[in-house]
């Protein structure tokens, strides 16, 4: 058993309305910030799974987050393999 | 505050079913869901043939949903003039005058499909859409009432459903800040596959506020404000990109998300501003856009006022690029408003929208042709004349759209209900060996149809507004009104189990037990709003339960003297297990002359006396009871005696106001023996009751016969509430006095044990049960029955 | 003495806070968030609500209005600050006062009445709070649950930062840390708590506890006049 | 002017509860997922700057992450360049 983590992103479907992105745009007039645009806002979901190998590892990931991280009617996920150690810091 | 977000998406069932998935068709208009014979209407109407965009707003406008075309005919036999009535049926919501200069919007709303497919977004954009209609009147919003329906709580699918909708109900309502104040929620197995959400909104408003959903006045602007135009919503129709520009149907719809994403953000500013205009007498006319979007928010606007709108598509603001102008035409975008405005007043009206942070353009004109035409200069450059896509008669969109009148048949062996004062039958005929009254209440207050609802209740801020007196958990809520004495009590009801039986005698219950339940407060009913959900109209069984429905809500609404302001109708609430129990939701709103007499459920004072109102009539079908007992093939629900029901609405708020009354709690779901455990835990005393059983304990103490209330009076106040009783010829009998820690009540008379032997029963004659175990059994319910429910 | 109720875009506790501190006999006024003009303001208020609908982290978005920068010059200059639910986030988020409100601990939106034991009486916010008195007032927030690294939750405490905790029979309805419902700034002038004051401003509906509140900053605003024209 | 785009990932740092986190290692049990651990649930903020050049426009994201999309004391963030057409999709 070898242990692997990865980072599951889960955003907004394109033409899906992402209120969250549309409110941060809103408010960078106030931050003195320019040339922001086309802000999305989603998910970050970091997990280690355990497994015999990498594929099954991964198949377990593709598992959770298509049934349980992202919602499919509106939300699209990706998976990215991270190393061992590794997080978002 | 936060957590106006939806949640992970929840385990359970993918989520699915509910919409239908048109496969592209030779016969666009088939594709599009019109019938060869609405293809002939449309062109006799438009004289020539329409082309792509105009058969896509016929389309969407000639739905069931815009059109009514089924229930048109059937609404119109609703009575809908009464005392104060401002607007009604035909409005976005019904507006009633309350004194002072002040009325009240209020409506009832169905979101039920799309739930179904998303239940967080489906029920935050359900109240969304219900808060719409009525600050589009002029009202500020000042409460919302949610009425849920679903299948069995044991069923993982339906766990996520209730999480989805609770959560989306107060990820909206908490946002915008709008109290949800009450509602309903009720498992059937009938809603498994298909869950019920409806909502009402009330609102609050000058009379002089009034806007009225019209464009008058050629030259006028119309101005859209709110969020940009997306693709969202489109459903169906996207089969037309298709024949537009030959996408492939699958990759064309992967592209049109048919979920709508909610913004309450969006939506509270939407108030504010739309307020502001309004208050500022900035508006000429101001319409919501919900279903069918900018071409029904044009066309309705145009024919209220007899003018036609010219809608210039390419100022339409967008959120994505390449949109065809039929996408942009019934886009459902949420959060959007057209208002009509005098062109003087353009700069101060996006002033406001801007101040707001809200997108706004000048997207047409009124115009004196009568059409709603969209024109665009795409193609034809700057400089060019502008191209004609689309000219429709208003009307023929709206007011002259296609009205059918079904086929209606009554489905073979239901059971009628008996008339009022029909003999009645010699006993329920329900098994009662070793039925234990004590042991059926608690069993009874457990369970999910009558337990306690914090579960869901705390999760919606019900207190925001600084106006609510009473919320949750009681028969009605009360929201006073600032600046006077004056308070607005609401409900809302409906009888799937009744409605299962004898849909006429479902509408007729629901209507007598949601105007009882405002009433009981000693509030006065204003009007009455409605949501008819039933299933396929074009099956004459279910026709015929709609047509059933609308004759008992009519019939019951003249009896209590109740205009019908507004409302709507979902149909089509179907699966491959069958239609919904006929679901009639009744919506009431009430005032209170003055809120220091309002009148509370709950026991107050050691040796107060306990008496009932009203009198018990026999027949357990429809009763929880019977769900759990088991209903004889003989059984009926009894009847409502309408003309008993008026007086009751007469004698409660008089005697609210001579001060008669300690407190007074509707008889319903779980009968007596259930409302009184509730006027005893919700004010933490007890009360020890002697009850003379004529027919069947079971009957006597759980049966929900209708007309009954629960009232205490001080000892000194017997005399006057008696004789007030009487002249109202409403039955008066004395049951018992407060007191105590314990719900005790005896059985008498020759129905109780002695009786129930003879027919061979061994019934004990009491119950005896501590405040402690029945307040334990009702709070547990719930999340028992959803599963620790978090 | 004068109040002034900040409006976010999202703000929708502004009319109560305005109502509960007309009430109290303040004279209040709305103040739009873009104005940087606090007109003269003895206190303010950051109301309950979804500023910026709460979203990317509640109150974040908030703390960059125009507003706030003449908020921290108030408070700066000892200037009276009460954040209520979302206006406490706001501060928190602003670093005018400690700490971070995270996600409740039930992951869910939750409105209910609680009990407040209240740690200091000599406070401008609690002044006329009786002695062993608790207040009964309504919570509804999704993210009321107060962190703050555990050495510094010592050093708060040390120096009396905590104003408001969570307390029996119905106790802490969110996971804040220690119970904590409300907190002080160093000096003492600005305070941000999650329950709402204004919303129990009425018998009628269901507690007047919260005038307390509004009456303490009503007395210490009259004592400060009274100091400087003394 | 050049259009660049990010993606600003933000977790909760190390000890911060993470409520989120552990609802998902607890919904796991009805989904018979073996092997998951350590789930930590963050933001994934995905946007387009325009800048006269890559380090200018890295510059403006940074400052945008450091004082608005992440609280420095519970969350850490980390950027990563998107390619201009790129999304999680
Ligand atoms: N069951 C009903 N009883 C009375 N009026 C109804 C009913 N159903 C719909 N109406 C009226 O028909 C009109 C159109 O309803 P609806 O399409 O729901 O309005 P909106 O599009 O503004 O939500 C409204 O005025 C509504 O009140
Ligand atoms: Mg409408």
């Amino acid at each position: 058993m070898t242990t692997y983590r990865f980072a599951v992103s889960v955003m907004p479907k394109e033409g899906i309305l992402d209120p969250q992105g549309r409110a941060v745009e809103g408010s960078l007039g106030h931050m003195d910030l320019d040339g922001i645009r086309d802000v999305r806002v989603g998910r970050r979901v970091e997990l280690s799974v355990e497994a015999v190998d990498g594929s099954a590892a991964r198949g377990v990931v593709d598992r959770l987050a298509g049934e349980l991280l992202a919602n499919p009617l509106i939300e699209s996920w990706s998976v990215e393999t991270l190393d061992p150690v590794g997080a978002a810091s | 505050m936060s957590l106006a977000e939806p949640p992970l998406h929840e385990v359970g069932d993918a989520p699915g079913g509910g919409e239908a998935d048109l496969t592209p068709e030779p016969a666009l208009h088939r594709a599009l869901g019109l019938t060869d014979h609405e293809l002939e209407e449309i062109r006799a109407r438009l004289g020539r043939d329409p082309n792509d965009l105009e058969l896509a707003m016929f389309s969407v406008m000639w739905s069931e949903h815009c059109s009514y075309k089924s229930s048109r005919s059937l609404l119109r036999t609703l009575p809908t003039a009464g005392e104060g009535v401002v607007a009604g049926p035909g409005e976005n919501a019904g507006v009633v005058r309350i004194g002072d200069g002040l009325a009240v919007a209020f409506k009832l709303e169905s979101h039920n499909h799309p739930s179904a497919v998303e239940p967080y977004q489906g029920a935050a954009t359900g109240v969304g859409g219900i808060l719409r209609d009525i600050f589009t009147m002029g009202a500020r919003p000042i409460a919302i009432l949610d009425a849920l329906k679903f299948g069995d709580p044991a069923d993982a699918r339906t766990r996520h459903l209730v999480r989805g909708v609770v959560r989306g109900v107060g990820g909206y309502g908490n946002c915008v800040g709008v109290p949800t104040v009450g509602g309903e929620l009720a498992f059937h197995p009938s809603y498994a596959s298909n869950p019920l959400v409806n909502v009402m909104a009330v609102g609050l408003l000058d009379e002089r506020d009034l806007t009225r959903a019209a464009a008058p006045g050629p030259g006028n602007l119309a101005v859209l404000f709110g969020s940009t135009t997306g693709r969202d919503g489109i459903g169906g129709a996207s089969v037309l990109a298709s024949a537009t520009f030959g996408e492939s149907h699958s990759a064309d719809g992967a592209k049109r998300p048919t979920v709508q994403v909610g913004d309450p953000f969006a939506e509270k500013l939407l108030i504010e501003a739309s307020l502001e205009l309004i208050g500022e007498r900035l508006l000429e006319g101001l319409q919501d856009l919900g279903a069918a979007g900018i071409t029904c928010a044009t066309s309705e606007t145009a024919d209220r006022a007899g003018t036609g709108i010219e809608v210039d598509l390419d100022a339409i603001p967008r959120r994505e690029r390449g949109m065809a102008p039929f996408e942009v035409m019934i886009s459902e975008s949420q959060e959007r408003m057209l208002a009509i405005v005098r062109p003087e007043r353009l700069e101060a009206v996006l002033a406001i929208c801007l101040r707001w942070g809200l997108p706004a353009a000048v997207v047409g004109r009124v115009t004196d042709d009568g059409d709603v035409t969209v024109v665009s200069r795409q193609g034809v450059g700057e400089s060019g004349t502008p191209r004609e896509l689309a000219r429709i008669p208003a009307r023929a969109l709206t007011s002259e759209a296609i009205v059918y009148d079904r086929e209606a048949r009554p489905p073979t062996h239901i059971r009628r209900a008996p008339a009022p004062g029909a003999p009645e039958l010699p006993h329920d005929g329900l098994p009662e060996r070793g039925m234990d009254p004590g042991a059926v209440l608690v069993a009874l207050l457990g369970d999910p149809n009558l337990c306690s609802r914090a579960w869901v209740t705390t999760q919606y801020d019900a207190t925001v507004g600084t106006d609510t007196v009473e919320a949750n958990e009681r028969a009605a809520a009360v929201v006073r009104i600032k600046g006077s004495r004056k308070a607005l009590v609401m409900a809302t009801d409906a009888n799937a189990r009744i409605g299962l039986i004898d849909p006429y005698l479902g509408a007729v219950t629901a209507v007598a037990e949601c105007a009882r339940n405002v009433a009981v407060s000693g509030a006065r009913p204003l009007g009455v709003t409605n949501c008819l959900n039933f299933g396929d109209p074009e099956r004459p069984e279910e026709f015929w339960r709609l047509q059933e429905a609308v004759r008992g809500l009519g019939d019951a609404c003249r009896a209590l003297g109740l205009p019908v302001t507004g409302g709507n109708v979902s149909l089509y609430n179907e699966s491959a297990d069958g239609a919904i129990a006929p679901t009639t939701q009744i919506g009431i709103v009430g005032l209170l002359d003055d809120i220091e007499q309002r009148v509370g459920p709950a026991f107050r004072t050691a040796g107060d006396l306990v008496a009932l109102l009203g009198e018990t009539v026999p027949g357990l079908a429809g009763s929880i009871y019977a769900e759990h007992a088991g209903t004889a093939p003989d059984d009926r629900p009894p009847g409502v005696d309408l003309t008993r029901e008026a007086a009751l609405l007469a004698f409660l708020p008089e005697a609210a106001t001579r001060g008669l009354l300690r407190s007074a709690q509707d008889v319903s779901g779980g009968g007596l023996a259930m409302a009184l455990a509730e006027c005893a835990m919700w004010g933490d005393i007890g009360a020890d009751l002697r009850v003379s059983v004529a027919s069947a304990p079971a009957a006597e103490l759980f049966g929900e016969g209708p007309g009954r209330v629960v009232v205490t009076v001080a000892a000194d106040h017997w005399g006057d509430l008696h004789a007030l009783a009487l002249r109202h010829e409403l039955p008066l009998r004395r049951l018992g006095t407060v007191g105590g820690d314990r719900l005790r009540i005896t059985l008498t008379g020759e129905g109780a044990t002695g009786a129930a032997e003879g027919r061979g029963a061994s019934v004990a004659d009491e119950v005896d049960e501590s405040l402690a175990v029945l307040r334990h059994a009702w709070q547990a319910g719930l999340p028992r029955a959803l599963g620790k429910a978090g | 003495m004068k109040a002034g109720i900040v409006v976010f875009p999202g703000s929708n506790c502004d009319r109560d806070a305005l109502h509960a501190a007309r009430l109290a006999g303040m004279e209040a006024e709305l103040l739009w968030h873009e104005d940087p003009d606090l007109r003269g303001s003895d206190l303010v208020v950051l109301p309950g609500g979804f500023a910026y609908g709460d979203y990317l982290r509640a109150g974040a978005l908030a703390r960059f209005s125009p507003v706030m920068g003449a908020l921290g010059d108030h408070a700066a200059r000892g200037g009276l600050v009460l954040g209520i639910c979302n206006g406490f986030q706001v501060l928190a988020e602003a670093g005018l006062v400690p700490g971070v409100l995270l996600r409740n601990a039930s992951l869910r939106f939750e409105h209910r009445w609680v009990r407040l034991s209240v740690a200091r009486h000599d406070t401008p916010f609690t002044r006329a709070v009786p002695d062993g008195a608790e207040l009964r007032l309504p919570i509804a927030h999704g993210d009321g649950c107060y962190f703050l690294p555990e050495s510094e939750l010592d050093a708060l405490e040390a120096r009396g930062g905590v104003l408001f905790r969570y307390a029996h029979p119905e106790g802490n309805p969110n996971g804040s840390a220690r119970d904590i419902a409300g907190v002080l700034n160093e000096q003492g002038n600005v305070c941000g708590l999650m329950p709402h004051p204004e919303r129990a401003s009425e018998a009628l509906l269901g507690s007047d506890d919260g005038m307390l509140l509004f009456r303490s900053l009503l007395e210490s605003a009259a004592t400060r006049l009274a100091g400087m024209a003394a």
